[in-house]
C-alpha cells in the first residue's frame, strides 16, 4: 500500500469517465446493487480461500517437509516443522482462547492481546493525527514555495532511511524534559512522535502529490476568478488532492501502527501489544503457540487502522469520481 | 523540420504557470542543488551550534566533529557492519523484487489469484519487524543471516508487488487492440508491450523497496542473528553509551539506504529516459 | 484597429510582444500585435498551431504578462480587468471540478466572490435554463457527454455576466455534430447577453460561421496576417445565424476566402512532404 | 522531568507530603525486580515518606543513561555496562550492590563438549546484545581467545535458537531464560528438559564474573543535594526492607510482580524470585555492601574485554566516584534495630517446579 | 451491396448484430448491417457519436465478434484475415509505443511476425520515406508532433502492404490544418499502395474529400441510414484529389448531401434543448 501514493499516477481523466457517461444513466438502481453485490461477495470468497490457501500451505508442508527443513548450501530455503517453528493453525487459533497464564485471575489470550491492540491503536491515532498535521503542514509549505520544495523534498526522502529505532531512547529522553504549564510529557507521547514519524512520510508526499494534481486549467481558472491562495486552497487543491491523499492516509495508518508497535518495544512502554509481544515471544520456547496470538492482534490491529481510513474514502466518495475503478 | 520537432517536445514540457515565474531555467538548476545543501548545512550547524555554544551535553547529542572522528577511528569496521547489513538488504531487495514481479504477473493474469493475494498481501503489508523477526529466526535458523534477508525480502515485496500490479493494468486499450490486430501470441504481448508498460511502475516499486530493505534488515539484526551488522553494533554501543560511535553506524546506515535508493534512481532515469512517466517527480 | 479605446471598445491591444524563455533559448510567440475588439463584437483568432492564438487571448486574461506593447480590457490594464471579473472564461477542455455537482460547479465564481447563497442559487438556474441543462442540476461532470460540460462550462463563465467572453477552442474536443449544436447555441447565446467573444479555434466554417471578423495568424513569430471581416454578420444580426447558413453560397465563399487568406504566403498542399504546419 | 530533576522538593501534589521518586528497570516489569515492587506495594516507600514510580524498560532504553540525563532518580543497572557508559561521561555511583552474583550462564547440551570457556573457540555463542556481551568477552579474554575466535549471535526474546541448534552455547540468565529450557518439552520424550541434559557454565566461577543488578545514583546530587542524600538513604531502606521480604516469601513477592505487570506465569515467576534470591542472598557485609574484589574483578574484566568491533568497554579504571557504601552502609545501619535479616544468614532458597511453557 | 463476395471484395458485412451486455442491461450497437466494400475502394463511416461506427470497424478487425450475422474479409472470415495480417489498422490516437523510436515503432509488425531484420529496416526506410518522416527514424514518439505522430501509425498500419487499411477518426486529434495536410497525403499513399479504406470520422468534409462513398449512420441502434456516392471519385482518380478540390463547387454540393442525410429524420438545429446526440 506504501506506494500507492509514491507512485500515485494520473488516475482516469474525465474525458475519460464521460465516455461511459451514458451507460450510467440508463442503470437500474436495483440491478445494479446486486451486481455490485455479488462482486462483493465474490471477492470477500476469494479473499478468504486466500487465506485458505496459506493455512493449507502451512500445515501442508509442516507435514509433509523435514523437521530441519531444506537446506540448500549453507541456507535454509524452507523452513523447519517443528512444532517450535511452525506451531500448527489450530493450536495458534485455540490457544486465543485459553488463558493468558495459569494465574487464577489470567483473562483469554485473545483478551490480553485485544486489550493490547486497542491501546496501541489509541496511541498510534495520536501519532497518525501528528503524521497528518506534519504531512500536509509540510506538502503545503512545499507547494506553495518551489525553493521549499527543492530544499525539502531530499530531505524528506533521505529521513525515512533513518534507522529510528536507534533514536527510541532519545525521543523518549528529551520527551521527558517536555513540561509545559500543567502539561507534562508521558512515556506514550514519545511512542506517538516515533509513530508520527512513520506516519508523516507518505502523507508529506501524496499531499504534496495531491495539491500539485490540479490541471493547469483548473489552476488558471482560479487565477481569472482573482481567486486568493487560500481559496484555490480550498475550493480546488484540497479537494483535488482527496484521490491522492486516501491511500497516502491509509499508508500512514499501517505506518503509524507499525511504529508504534516497534517504539513500545524499544521504549519499553507498558500495556501495548508491543510489549505483550516481546513479552510472549520470551514464551515461545515452552509455549510456542501463545506468541502468536500477539502477531495475530498486530496484523488485526494494522488492518484496522488502515480500514478505518478507507471509511473515510466512503465519506469523500464524490471527490473520487475520477479515480478508476480499481 | 529538426525546428518543429523540437518546439513540439518544448511544449510538451512547458512549465505549470504560477510557480517559479521569472525564474531563468538555468537559476532553477542551480536551486534545485544548492537549496537542499543550504537546508542540510543549516541543520549541521544549528545541531554543532546546540551542542558547542548552548552546550546540550555531548554525552546524549554528540557533536558532528565527534561523530565524523568515531567515523574514522571505526572505519574497518563500519565497512565491514555496512557490507554485511547491504549484502541483507540486496538479497532481500533483489529476492523480494523478482517474487513480487512473479506475483503480480500471475495475478494480473488471473483475478483469483489477484483476489486470492489482497488479504494476504494487506497483511504482510502491516506486520512490524519485531513481529516477525523471533518467528522467521525460529523457522529459518538464527546462525544464519537468512532471517534478515527474509524480512528485507517481504519488506521489498510488497511495494513492488503492488506497483507491479498496477502497471501491468496500464497498457492502453489501444495497444492491446493493436496486439490482437497483429495476431500476436501472450509471450510477444507480454515481451513487447506488458512489460516495457509496467517497466516505469516496477522500477518505481523497487525505488520505494530499496530504502525499505535497508532499514529492514537492519532493524531485523535487532531481534536475533549473527552479530556484526550495523544494526547491532548500532545497539551495542548505544549500549555502553558510545554515542558518538553509534552514530557514527547510523551515519554509515544512512548513507547505506541512500545509496540503494540512489542506486535505483539512476537505473530508473536511465531506463526511463523514453518514457514520458520518466519525467514523474521521485 | 486605429481606434481610441472607448466605452465601446472591448479589447485593446497594442503593439504587443511576447517572448518565452524556455531551457532551449527564446521563443517569440508573438510579434507586435494590434488588435481592437468592440463591445458586442465577435472576433475570432485563426491560425497554425503554435501561432500564439493561446497566447494572446492569455495576454488578454492577464494568465500571462506581454514583454511589449499593452493590452487594455474596457479601458482598463488587463490586471485590473481580470480582477474586477470584466471577462469570462472557457477553455478546450470544460475544466468542471469533477467532484461539484453541475450547479455547484457554474456556482463557483459567484461563491468565491461571496455572493449571497439565495441570489446564488436563482442566478445558477437561470443560467442552467439558458444552456439547457436545468434537468441536470445535480449531476457530475462525469454523468455529461462532452458537449454537456462544455455547455456547463460556458454557463459558468457568464455566471457573472461578463461584458467579454473568452474562449479558446471550447469546441475543439466535441464531434461535428455536437460542435455545429453548441456554436448554434454559443451565437444565441451570445446574443442574448450582448458580450463581446474573442473566439480561438482551429476551425475555419466555425470561425465564419460565429465571428463578424475573424482574426488569421501567422506563426513563427506569431503575426496577424489578415483580418476579414464577414458579410454574414453585417447584414444580420448575429441571432440569425441559422443552421441553414451552413449551406448557403456567401457562407462557403467566406470559407474560401478565410481559406486563401490562411493559405497565403504558403500556396496550399503544395509544402515539402514531412513538414507539419506546427 | 522537572520533578524527576527536584526530588528534594517537598512539594508532593496530593499525597501528603510524599517525595516523588522515579526508578528505572532495566527490563519489563518481573521477578528480578521483585525488591523495588514488594517494597512499593506493601508500603516501604511510603513510610520513608517516598512516592516512587517504578519505570519498566524495554530493548533500548539504557537505564543509566535515563538517570544521567536526569529522567530519573535511580536506576537499576548492570554494573559493566555502567562503567562503559561511566568513560563516555555520565557521572554515576554504585550506591547499593544488590545482586552479590553474576547470574549468567552458558549453557549448552549435555554432550556438545563446551564445558569451559576455553572450549568457546569457534563455535557460535549467544548474547543478547545490547552489552549484555562484555562477561562472555572478558571470560574469553582470560582464556586468551578474542572476540573473533567465536560468531556471536544475537538470541532474541527465546531459547529457540539454541533448542534447535542455530547456536552452541546460549547466554541465559538463573533466573530466567535457563528456566525457559527446564520449562520447554523435549520433543523426543514429550517430557520437559531437565537440568541433566545441558551443560551449564556459570560466570561467576569464571575470570568473566562481573557484578549486575546494582542501584545507581546521580554522582553530583550525592555530593551537594542535600536532600537527595537523605532521600537516597530511606529509599535504600524500603528497598531493603523489600528485598529481605521477598527473600522470606518468594510466593508473595512472586504475586506481587505478577500485580505489577510482569507476564510470566506464576511458575516462571515464583522460579524467577527464588534464583534472583539466590543472587543477592547471602551477603555478607549486609545486602547492598560493595564487595571491593568482586568489583576489581569486573573492571579488570571490563579492561579486557574487546568486542568484535575493536571496541573496548573501558579503556582506563573508572573514577572512585564509581561507587560508594556511605549511603547502603548508612542504611543498613539505620535499619540495624529493626527485625530485619540484613544479611540472609538464614536464607534459604525454595524448591520450584516449572510448569510447561512457565504457565 | 448485394455483390457476391469475389477476389475483388475487400470487405463483405451481411446482416451483421452487436448486442453488448453491460453491467446494466444489453446494448444494441448495430442492428442488420449490410455493407459491401470493394478492393481498393475508400469508403467512409460516419454518423453521431455511439453510432457503431467503432464497433462496426472492429468487427472487420475481428477485434469484437458479432452477435449476428457474418463479415468476410477476402473472402475469408475476420477472424482468418486478422490472423493472415490482411489488414492494417490505425486508431484516434496514435498509439505508438513510447519507449520505442519512431523507425522501431513502424517496424513492430514486421518484427512480430518474424521478418528478417535487414529487410525489415529497408521498408521501414521505404515506409517513412512514404510518410514523409526519413528524418526522424530515430526520434521517440514525445519528440514528435500529433500529426507526425499520426504519420507514424499509418506508416505501421501499412507496413505489411495490407490490402486493407482500416482507421478509426485517425485524424481527430489532429487540429484542421494539419488534418487537411494529412488528408491529402492519405489520399497519395491509399493510391500508391492500391489498398481498400475503411475510415470512420466525423467530419463531413473529410468524409467527402477522402471516399468513394459515404456510408452515413444513424444510432440507437446503428444502422445504416444511407450510402452516399461521392461524384468527386467517379470521374477523377483518386489521387487527383487535390487540396484545390475543397474549394470548389461540387465539393460543397457533396458536403451538403452528406450533412442532409446526416441529418433527415431530426431537423437541422432544431431538437429541443438539452437533448444531446450522443
Ligand atoms: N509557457 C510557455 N513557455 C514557452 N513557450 C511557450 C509557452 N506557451 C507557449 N509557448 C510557445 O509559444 C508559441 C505559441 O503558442 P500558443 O500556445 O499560443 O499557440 P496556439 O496558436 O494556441 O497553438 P495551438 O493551436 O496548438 O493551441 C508556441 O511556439 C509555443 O511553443
Ligand atoms: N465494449 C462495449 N461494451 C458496452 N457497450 C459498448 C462497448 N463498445 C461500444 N458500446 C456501445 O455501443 C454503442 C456504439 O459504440 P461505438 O463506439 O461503436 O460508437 P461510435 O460511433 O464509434 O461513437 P464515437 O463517434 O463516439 O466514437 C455505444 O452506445 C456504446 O456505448
Ligand atoms: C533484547 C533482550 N535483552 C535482554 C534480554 C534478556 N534479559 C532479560 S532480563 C535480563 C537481565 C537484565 O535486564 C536480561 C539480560 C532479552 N531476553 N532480550
Ligand atoms: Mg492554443
Ligand atoms: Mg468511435
Amino acid at each position: 500500500m506504501r506506494e500507492d501514493v509514491v507512485t500515485g499516477t494520473a488516475n482516469g481523466t474525465v474525458a475519460d469517465a464521460a465516455a461511459s457517461a451514458p451507460a450510467r444513466d440508463l442503470r437500474a438502481p436495483h440491478r445494479a446493487g446486486r451486481g455490485r453485490g455479488r462482486r462483493e461477495l465474490a471477492r470477500w470468497g476469494w479473499g478468504l480461500a486466500g487465506i485458505l490457501a496459506i493455512v493449507l500451505i502451512w500445515e501442508g508442508y509442516k507435514l509433509l517437509g523435514p523437521a530441519d527443513g531444506v537446506v540448500i548450501g549453507d541456507a535454509r530455503v524452507l523452513p523447519r516443522t517443528t512444532d517450535l517453528a511452525m506451531p500448527h493453525v489450530w493450536d495458534m487459533l485455540t490457544r486465543l482462547a485459553e488463558p493468558v497464564t495459569r494465574s487464577p485471575s489470567a483473562q483469554p489470550l485473545w483478551a490480553v492481546v485485544a486489550l493490547g491492540a486497542l491501546t496501541t491503536l489509541g496511541i498510534a491515532a495520536v501519532g497518525w493525527l501528528v503524521g497528518v498535521i506534519v504531512g500536509i503542514g509540510l506538502a503545503l509549505v512545499m507547494q506553495r514555495w518551489r525553493i521549499a520544495e527543492w530544499g525539502l523534498f531530499p530531505w524528506i526522502v533521505l529521513s525515512q532511511t533513518v534507522p529510528l529505532i536507534a533514536f527510541a531512547p532519545i525521543v523518549k529522553s528529551w520527551g521527558s524534559r517536555v513540561e509545559i504549564g500543567a502539561f507534562e510529557w508521558q512515556d506514550w507521547m514519545s511512542v506517538a512522535l516515533i509513530a508520527s514519524y512513520l506516519a508523516f512520510f507518505p502523507i508529506a508526499i501524496g499531499a504534496l502529490k495531491g495539491l500539485q494534481s490540479p490541471d493547469r486549467i483548473h489552476e488558471e481558472l482560479m487565477q481569472t476568478y482573482a481567486a486568493g491562495y487560500w481559496q484555490t486552497l480550498t475550493k480546488l487543491r484540497f479537494p483535488a488532492s482527496v484521490p491522492y491523499l486516501l491511500p497516502a492516509l491509509r499508508l500512514g495508518a499501517a505506518n503509524a501502527v507499525i511504529g508504534a508497535v516497534v517504539a513500545e518495544v524499544s521504549t519499553g512502554l507498558q500495556g501495548g501489544i508491543g510489549r505483550i509481544l516481546i513479552q510472549f515471544a520470551g514464551q515461545a520456547s515452552g509455549d510456542p503457540a501463545k506468541a502468536w496470538g500477539p502477531i495475530f492482534g498486530a496484523i488485526v490491529l494494522g488492518l484496522v487502522a488502515a480500514g478505518s481510513v478507507a471509511l473515510l474514502g466512503v465519506i469523500l466518495k464524490n471527490y473520487r469520481r475520477t479515480e478508476e475503478a480499481a | 523540420m529538426s525546428a518543429t520537432a523540437a518546439t513540439a517536445a518544448t511544449s510538451a514540457k512547458r512549465p505549470r504557470p504560477g510557480r517559479g515565474r521569472g525564474m531563468g531555467p538555468r537559476t532553477e538548476t542551480t536551486l534545485r542543488i544548492v537549496a537542499p545543501v543550504a537546508v542540510g548545512l543549516i541543520v549541521l550547524g544549528v545541531w554543532q551550534f546546540l551542542v558547542s555554544v548552548v552546550g546540550v551535553s555531548d554525552y546524549l547529542l554528540p557533536s558532528p566533529a565527534s561523530i565524523i572522528e568515531e567515523l574514522i577511528l571505526y572505519w574497518p569496521s563500519i565497512v565491514q557492519a555496512t557490507m554485511l547489513t547491504g549484502t541483507n538488504a540486496l538479497i532481500g531487495l533483489v529476492v523480494g523484487s523478482i517474487l513480487g514481479i512473479l506475483l503480480a504477473a500471475l495475478a494480473s493474469r488471473w483475478r483469483a489469484i489477484d483476489q486470492m493475494s489482497a488479504p494476504v498481501v494487506a497483511s504482510l503489508a502491516v506486520i512490524p519487524i519485531v513481529a516477525l523477526a523471533p518467528v522467521l529466526n525460529s523457522m529459518f535458523g538464527a546462525d544464519s543471516q537468512f532471517g534478515r534477508q527474509a524480512i528485507a525480502a517481504l519488506a521489498s515485496f510488497v511495494p513492488v508487488f503492488i506497483n507491479t500490479l498496477r502497471g501491468f493494468r496500464q497498457t492502453t486499450p489501444v495497444h492491446r487492440d493493436l496486439m490482437k490486430a497483429y495476431a500476436a501470441s501472450p509471450g510477444q504481448v507480454l515481451r513487447t508491450l506488458t512489460l516495457p508498460t509496467a517497466r516505469p511502475f516496477i522500477l518505481t516499486g523497487i525505488r520505494i523497496a530499496s530504502s525499505l530493505a535497508v532499514i529492514s534488515a537492519l532493524v531485523a539484526e535487532y531481534f536475533g542473528g549473527p552479530r556484526g551488522g550495523l544494526g547491532s553494533l548500532i545497539s551495542t554501543s548505544a549500549a555502553s553509551s558510545a554515542y558518538a560511535r553509534a552514530w557514527a553506524y547510523v551515519v554509515a546506515s544512512i548513507a547505506l539506504g541512500l545509496f540503494f535508493y540512489l542506486v535505483c534512481l539512476a537505473l530508473e532515469r536511465l531506463l526511463q529516459r523514453h518514457t514520458p512517466q520518466a519525467r514523474r517527480r521521485p | 484597429m486605429t481606434d481610441a479605446p472607448s466605452a465601446t471598445t472591448a479589447v485593446e491591444i497594442s503593439a504587443v510582444d511576447k517572448v518565452f524563455e524556455t531551457r532551449t533559448g527564446q521563443v517569440q510567440a508573438l510579434d507586435t500585435i494590434d488588435l481592437t475588439v468592440a463591445a458586442g463584437e465577435f472576433v475570432s483568432l485563426i491560425g497554425p498551431s503554435g501561432c500564439g492564438k493561446s497566447t494572446l487571448m492569455r495576454l488578454v486574461a492577464d494568465l500571462d504578462e506581454p514583454t511589449g506593447g499593452s493590452v487594455t480590457v474596457f479601458g482598463k490594464t488587463a490586471r485590473q480587468a481580470r480582477l474586477d471579473q470584466e471577462y469570462g472564461i472557457a477553455f478546450q477542455s470544460a475544466g468542471l471540478l469533477p467532484w461539484r455537482t453541475v450547479a455547484a460547479n457554474v456556482a463557483l465564481p459567484l461563491e468565491l466572490h461571496g455572493v449571497a447563497s439565495g441570489t446564488r442559487s436563482t442566478r445558477v438556474a437561470e443560467l442552467l435554463e439558458m444552456v439547457g441543462l436545468a434537468d441536470f442540476a445535480d449531476r457530475y461532470p462525469d454523468q455529461l457527454s462532452g458537449g454537456m460540460q462544455q455547455r456547463v462550462a460556458i454557463a459558468r463563465a457568464l455566471a457573472e455576466q461578463p461584458r467579454l467572453l473568452l474562449m479558446d477552442e471550447p469546441f475543439g474536443a466535441l464531434d461535428e455534430m455536437t460542435r455545429e449544436k453548441m456554436q448554434s447555441d454559443l451565437v444565441r447565446i451570445s446574443a442574448e447577453t450582448g458580450a463581446a467573444v474573442v473566439f480561438v479555434t482551429h476551425s475555419i466554417p466555425e470561425a465564419v460561421f460565429l465571428s463578424d471578423r475573424v482574426v488569421v495568424m501567422s506563426p513563427r513569430p506569431g503575426r496577424i496576417r489578415e483580418i476579414v471581416p464577414m458579410r454574414l454578420g453585417a447584414d444580420a444580426r448575429r441571432a440569425a445565424r441559422t443552421e441553414e447558413l451552413r449551406e448557403e453560397r456567401a457562407f462557403f465563399e467566406m470559407v474560401t476566402a478565410v481559406r486563401e487568406a490562411l493559405h497565403s504566403g504558403s500556396p496550399v498542399g503544395t509544402g515539402p512532404r514531412g513538414v507539419e504546419t506546427r | 522531568s522537572g520533578s524527576g530533576g527536584g526530588t528534594g522538593e517537598t512539594d508532593g501534589g496530593g499525597e501528603g507530603d510524599l517525595t516523588p521518586v522515579k526508578l528505572q528497570l532495566q527490563w519489563l516489569p518481573q521477578g528480578q525486580f521483585a525488591g523495588y515492587f514488594a517494597a512499593q506495594e506493601l508500603g516501604y516507600f511510603e513510610e520513608e515518606g517516598l512516592e516512587v514510580e517504578i519505570i519498566p524498560s524495554g530493548g533500548d532504553i539504557v537505564p543509566q543513561d535515563a538517570l544521567a540525563n536526569g529522567d530519573v532518580d535511580y536506576a537499576i543497572a548492570w554494573v559493566p555496562k555502567v562503567l562503559g557508559s561511566i568513560e563516555q561521561g555520565a557521572n554515576l555511583t554504585d550506591i547499593a550492590q544488590i545482586f552479590q552474583r553474576s547470574g549468567t550462564l552458558q549453557v549448552s547440551w549435555a554432550d556438545s563438549g563446551i564445558d569451559s570457556v576455553a572450549d568457546f573457540e569457534g563455535k557460535k555463542i549467544g548474547s543478547w546484545g545490547f552489552g549484555n556481551e562484555w562477561e562472555i568477552f572478558a571470560a574469553m579474554a582470560a582464556e586468551g581467545l578474542d572476540a573473533t575466535t567465536v560468531q556471536i549471535i544475537t538470541q532474541d526474546f527465546n531459547m529457540n535458537a539454541f533448542l534447535q541448534g542455530d547456536i552452541d552455547a546460549a547466554q541465559a540468565m538463573t533466573y530466567n531464560e535457563y528456566a525457559q529450557l527446564l520449562e520447554t518439552p523435549n520433543p523426543d520424550t514429550g517430557e520437559l528438559y531437565t537440568p541433566e541434559d545441558f551443560n551449564v557454565i556459570s560466570y561467576e566461577e569464571t575470570e568473566g564474573a562481573m557484578l549486575q543488578d546494582a542501584i545507581w545514583a546521580d554522582t553530583e546530587r550525592l555530593e551537594s543535594d542535600e536532600e537527595y542524600q537523605e532521600t537516597t538513604v530511606k529509599f535504600l531502606k524500603a528497598v531493603i526492607k523489600g528485598w529481605v521480604y521477598a527473600a522470606e516469601n518468594p510466593e508473595e513477592a512472586s504475586e506481587i510482580t505478577i500485580a505489577a505487570g510482569s507476564g510470566w506465569g506464576p511458575s516462571h515467576e515464583l522460579w524467577m524470585v527464588n534464583e534472583t534470591n539466590k543472587l543477592i542472598w547471602p551477603s555478607a557485609g549486609g545486602i547492598g555492601i560493595v564487595d571491593e574484589s568482586a568489583w576489581d574483578k569486573t573492571v579488570a574484566g571490563a579492561l579486557a574485554a574487546v568486542n568484535e568491533a575493536g571496541a573496548h568497554l573501558i579503556t582506563e579504571e573508572p573514577p572512585a566516584t564509581a561507587w560508594s557504601n556511605e549511603w547502603i552502609q548508612q542504611a543498613l545501619d539505620e535499619l540495624e534495630g529493626e527485625d530485619l535479616d540484613l544479611t540472609g544468614e538464614g536464607f534459604e532458597p525454595i524448591d520450584v517446579t516449572l510448569e510447561e511453557g512457565g504457565n
